[in-house]
């Protein structure tokens, strides 16, 4: 399997170097440190979360959209200074990352993602199943959100979906 | 406790006791009575269901039902209940189909529910089959009455309703159709909630113009929606409908602002187009939310055009089912806008994340507490139409017809 | 709402209302007055405890009860509820015990339900202890009457019931003895699901033969049941139990799959091991589906043979439990054969999944209509036997039964 | 089945019926008669709360409600039910605040209770507003009684329940205050955990001095609690309060451990801290577990200090609050102490996770037999006072009480 | 730890390769791209779902069995053609990969697996978790299941199990 | 992205060898081979089970605690030989690792864990959703748990929390 190793040897420099993207990001998340997450994100981004229902007959409406990274900032200033929530913690698992082919210039990334919500005093539950279609893009040697898909198959939300995925 | 042991408090419009959101006793009459009555329930849009066999499934009140075309110019919704043993038998969301086919036993029935097949019903090679008195007439799927208006599917499993218009009252069929003025919909897609509070608290909520001003930071604080703002409250004869209308302000702090205790004065969006608000509708009205008794909310909200249904899951919760629409010949760019205005909305909206969030709180808050009462007394006890929003007017409305349907008056 | 408010449908026999699935205490009469009363429960296979001490515990009705092998030749059924302050103290599926030991006193019993042991019933150096009219034989675990035929085990709460042998009668006690036929069993293992509809429903599925030809695309394409075979259905007197029998086919297209929308003229399989049948009981019959009310289904589907035993959860639900076995002394390869062919049942089976599913639709669909009825006339609506598929006279049995014990005559 | 139609049994004090553990309608009894009736209900601890503002939410029989620091010596619990909608206005566990508001309409009360602010409450631009009669007096936050004794915070919504000390007793005042002797007190911190079975088989667990000596290998192995040890049982004039106490006694075999089938005479600790304990009260004796009726158990288990609060969720389960707390002088010696013991305690403690355990079997077991009873005459069938733990009196004496409070008397 | 970098640099190359045909595996089902779900497994295989109380107990009956990969396809006309079900969504997260050392020219492979069902309209659930026994051998440089066994903990089934693991 | 590919790869090779360390202890304790459990761990180490409000709050009790190896047999032999529970399966499904730089001559690792309990005749549910804050040494050539903390959001326990995470 010599050959098969040394591709799959580069091949695994590049995934890991994409896997330490995602680890931060969805650290970032967990750790509810929202002002660093649009970050993630350049500049002009195409960010979605969308029932799959929605993202299979081709509606183009999303529980949650943005066109920008201000417009994501925009997210974290509403959520955080003007919204009214129960206190609850969110916690993310990713599945495995799956890279494609780079194209036009971005290299796509999916993955699936398993969101696990506690409010007080009641049982941790899933808050949102789905999968991640994303594509990457590398600015000044730091990679980058160019546009990210978070199709979920949790159509019924449990009330509100309060932090991003 | 069954719902007999129940009185109404002696302030009879300026009380709702609590025990209306939780008994289930309660809940069960308001099933038959409200839902099951003579009233006009909020099945879906016609766009959804463009060509002969199209089909979408729904539930009104806790009954499965399908609505569908069934000729080009005709839209039937039958109960998804098979006549034979009572199957739930279509269990897709959409589809489309030649006729309507039950997988237990295979009994088919046409596009209007007629029973069109049953397998052996003559038995095999002379042997079983149905008795001869059995008239495939007789079961067919229950058909409900319909009324397709502007672009809107209503149906109703009652004789006595009305017909629409009528159900609605002149005022509010002018308030329908400002919006639903019979141009083309198309669907720009969905978005779905389970809230863990009573159906009627929704009601409420979008009849309750007093919170909009102080519980929505963001709107307040971007002048969408403020107390000080030129608005109306409109409600029908009956009480049941009612309708917020009110103009975008501008973004300024004053006299009233300082009685918001949230107002946040230094918010600025870093990319305001989702703020890219244009008037679109006759006159200076930028909000329009017309609530439809007892199944759904009609909103016009700037630019956000969506039907908010309302899916009863027992006393203490129900799905909410948001259907954004667009008008089909809108430009590219106002589709835009409306997509970018839906972040205001939904399960994870600015503003209507937060609606969701106060009615699981309320539930929670006198679920234990059936026999104290809310106090509905913002704007005194008339029920009445008003030109502001400092109000409670609509629910007292609603709740005086509801009494009225449920049979509470005695009490007062 | 009680179930004395229900009252039966005029066509007593050619209808089943949709309140006998649904209502709480419809649901909680049936367990006093069937599960509870004078009828044989299943509780398990003899082989499943071999040896003295061996236990299985399992469920009847709601109550938990343990199975274990209490002598050589003796099976004791006795309530898992401890007699001093009602634990279910046997909280495993499966093992061996020389006694049954309570952990939260430590009383203890011998495998007969009898108390043997109460920690300190004398007290500590003479402080404390039971009372001197404390008499242990007064104390045991509630034991109940057992009788093991030809490998299954049977318990009932009642001391009314008849013998098992006489509850089955004579014609039932054959069809029993045509696959228990004495022969040493052997456990291939469990299948477990919980399906969420009324455990009637699953009692009806196994009565319907007409069904079986319709629903079940798989069976009907490789001609292992169909409406044109030789087939019977049998019913004892009292109409509670009933059996399925028929031949397997061959797989063809005829007037009669002509019938049949969903079969599937060019389906091959590559490999159809699956499907490598043997004709092991004397005649030419390849099904026999016996339903024995309330508890259990003992299914001969080709060369499947599975006991299901129903576990009801509530109005709304049971738990289904397989045990799939085989003779002992069966070859390796029959072995085989009967442990490919359980890809046919089970919670994942070509087959029986479907009738999981339509069991779920059926309680989706009726649940919010329950004065609404099932029609089961096909067939006519005499209860008798007969030797074709196209009837639901085994339902019609059923509820006849049903409503002679739950006390729903007088409605006829 | 409405709890009027179940009867005592005969042997009234010797026996408990399972229906008192899972009937709705004798559960929503006791939510009137018990919880918000003439009993003080535990809070919290002062020292959770030691800044103006303050406050700690929790949940008094299913009412949410507010401790909240009022005034530097003021300590104020309201209902977290807003007055104007119903809104749990507050959401957090913890937090401080200068007043208390809703987010719904930002109603907003002072730490009292009291309502100060009503949002437009004279309308707005001479618009709206609340009607003249409008008294905000009339619309605080209801306010239960509260007594703060040696830094627990009791409440109560009733009017008739007697000062803390006199509804303890003297005799329990003085096992109260050996404990609670008034030195400040520090929490450790907090586990939570939800028990599947009635919240009064947690009060009987405590009550029960029986089990403690057989079901806990753990504790009997190491000699922390035993039969054989000198020990007392107390229960207060009512019969509704209980104490447990006990000497530690040495880690051997004899004539009763010989009695304890689970008795581990090899067991050894390889790091033995956890067993570190010093002696830290007055008198030799090392276990004071008591009951407070019916809401807390107040637990002194060698060095491990905690209070257990009991929310009820409905018949068959309730949430679990330990709040482990520590003398806030102590030193960091013995803090430490504290930490490890607790080990033992909690839903993962070596001793307590088998009390959750045995109650969720308890629950299982005779959820399905409401008719049938516990046997409590461990001890006779007197309710006494005895200086021994082979008696069940304190079970019985809770029961004579609650017999009392919720009308079973005449079934005696 | 220079050594154990060059094991382990090794160990990962393998592992990478093992890992990418568990990613491609799940992500087509995942897809219910199920007429290449058979492509995975060996012409003659042996493929089990089965209840962890029938495996640890010595009963061969499994839930779903297979013997050959026709089986498997007949599995999935089965189920496309001729079962009727509610529609659902099923998404897969399997743990870490355990390679263990090859066998009868086989390669041993474990790893849990946490299955999340969403049925129209409920919340997303668990309808299977476990861990999975598999065998994996090398066809013309393809790597292929020889045995495959899905042991569940979730012996009590909501209802139907209807696609594969 | 060469030079990233050399540090990803060296970074790489040390990920492997913990990444095999959590493997093989997450698969000891999903084995039930609880008495392997403490050799996980240094003679003198800190383990603690503790709800995300006792560790925010700077409240030091926690669920489970422990001070040494010993201390964790004994919970074994406590859990073995001295506890009655209801049978029930465990499974972990640990998030991505997160390795920080040495300090104090210790590796920090974090990570997201998912703990799914089965009952018997019960659906699966998650009984413990938290994140592990860990500490690794190492001694004669091999890892080892210097610390861990296991912060739980999933604060409101099904019963009793029976098996160590
Ligand atoms: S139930 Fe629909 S065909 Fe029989
Ligand atoms: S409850 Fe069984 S011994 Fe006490
Ligand atoms: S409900 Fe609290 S302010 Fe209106
Ligand atoms: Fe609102
Ligand atoms: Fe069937
Ligand atoms: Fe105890």
């Amino acid at each position: 399997m010599s050959m098969q190793n040394e591709v799959s040897r580069i091949e695994d420099a590049n995934h890991a170097i994409v896997r330490e993207f995602y680890d931060a990001y969805y650290e970032t998340l967990d750790a509810v440190r929202l002002e660093e997450w649009p970050q993630f994100f350049a500049e002009d981004c195409i960010y979605r979360i969308i029932p799959r229902e929605n993202y299979e007959r081709g509606f183009r409406l999303a529980t949650v959209g943005a066109e920008s990274r201000g417009m994501l900032a925009d997210r974290v200033v509403g959520l955080t200074r003007t919204q009214v929530y129960a206190p609850r913690y969110y916690r993310r698992f990713p599945g495995p990352l799956r890279l494609r082919p780079v194209s036009d210039g971005a290299l796509p990334v999916e993955h699936n993602l398993l969101m696990v919500q506690t409010l007080i005093d009641k049982p941790s539950e899933i808050v949102l199943c789905g999968r991640c279609h994303d594509r990457l893009i590398v600015e000044d040697g730091k990679l980058l959100l160019k546009e990210r898909h978070v199709v979920f198959d949790s159509e019924m939300i449990a009330n509100s979906l309060v932090y991003p995925a | 406790m069954s719902h007999d042991s129940h009185a109404w408090p002696a302030d009879a419009d300026g009380r709702v006791p609590y025990w209306v959101y939780s008994d289930p006793d309660v809940y069960q009459a308001e099933l038959e009575k409200i839902w099951y009555g003579p009233h006009w329930l909020y099945v879906g849009l016609e766009c959804e269901i463009p060509d002969v066999g199209d089909f979408k499934t729904t539930t009104l009140g806790e009954r499965p039902v399908i609505m569908v075309r069934s000729a080009p110019d005709e839209i039937s919704v039958v109960e998804n209940r098979c006549a034979h043993r009572g199957l739930k038998f279509c269990q897709e969301r959409f589809g489309n189909r030649s006729d309507l086919l039950c997988p237990y036993h295979q009994w088919s029935y046409n596009l209007r529910g007629e029973l069109t097949g049953v397998p052996f019903r003559r038995g095999v090679r002379r042997q079983g089959g149905m008795p001869a008195d059995f008239d495939p007439k007789m079961h067919g799927l229950n058909r409900l009455r319909v009324e397709e208006v502007n672009g809107v599917v209503w149906a109703t499993f009652s004789d006595e309703t009305p017909p629409f218009r009528e159900y609605l009252g002149e005022r509010f069929w002018k308030h329908y159709t400002r919006v639903y003025d019979g141009r083309k919909l198309q669907v720009l897609g969905y978005n779905r909630q389970h809230i863990p509070g009573n159906w009627k608290l929704m009601q409420e909520n979008i009849k309750d113009p007093y919170h909009a001003s102080l519980l929505h930071v963001f709107f307040v604080t971007f002048g969408l929606f403020r107390a000080d703002q030129k608005s109306a409250v409109d409600i029908d004869e009956t009480g049941r409908h009612g309708i917020l209308i009110s103009r975008k302000g501008e973004k300024e702090a004053n006299d009233v602002t300082s009685d918001m205790r949230n107002f946040q004065g230094d918010l600025r969006l870093e990319d305001p187009r989702i703020m890219d608000v244009v008037q679109e509708f006759p006159g200076e009205d930028t909000v329009g939310m017309i609530t439809i008794f007892p199944s759904v909310i009609l909103q016009q909200q700037i630019n956000s055009l969506t039907t908010r249904q309302i899916v009863p899951k027992g006393p203490d919760g129900f799905d909410f089912h948001w259907t954004h629409w667009t008008y089909a010949d809108d430009t590219e760019e106002m589709k835009l806008r409306r997509t970018r205005q839906a972040n205001l909305f939904g399960p994870a909206g600015f503003v209507s994340a937060d609606d969701g969030e106060v009615i699981e709180f309320s539930q929670q808050g006198f679920a234990a507490s059936p026999d104290e009462a809310a106090v509905v007394t913002m704007g005194g006890r008339e029920i009445e139409c008003t030109d502001h929003m400092v109000t409670e007017t609509a629910i007292r409305a609603m709740y005086r017809y509801w009494r009225k349907v449920m049979g509470y008056e005695h009490a007062e």
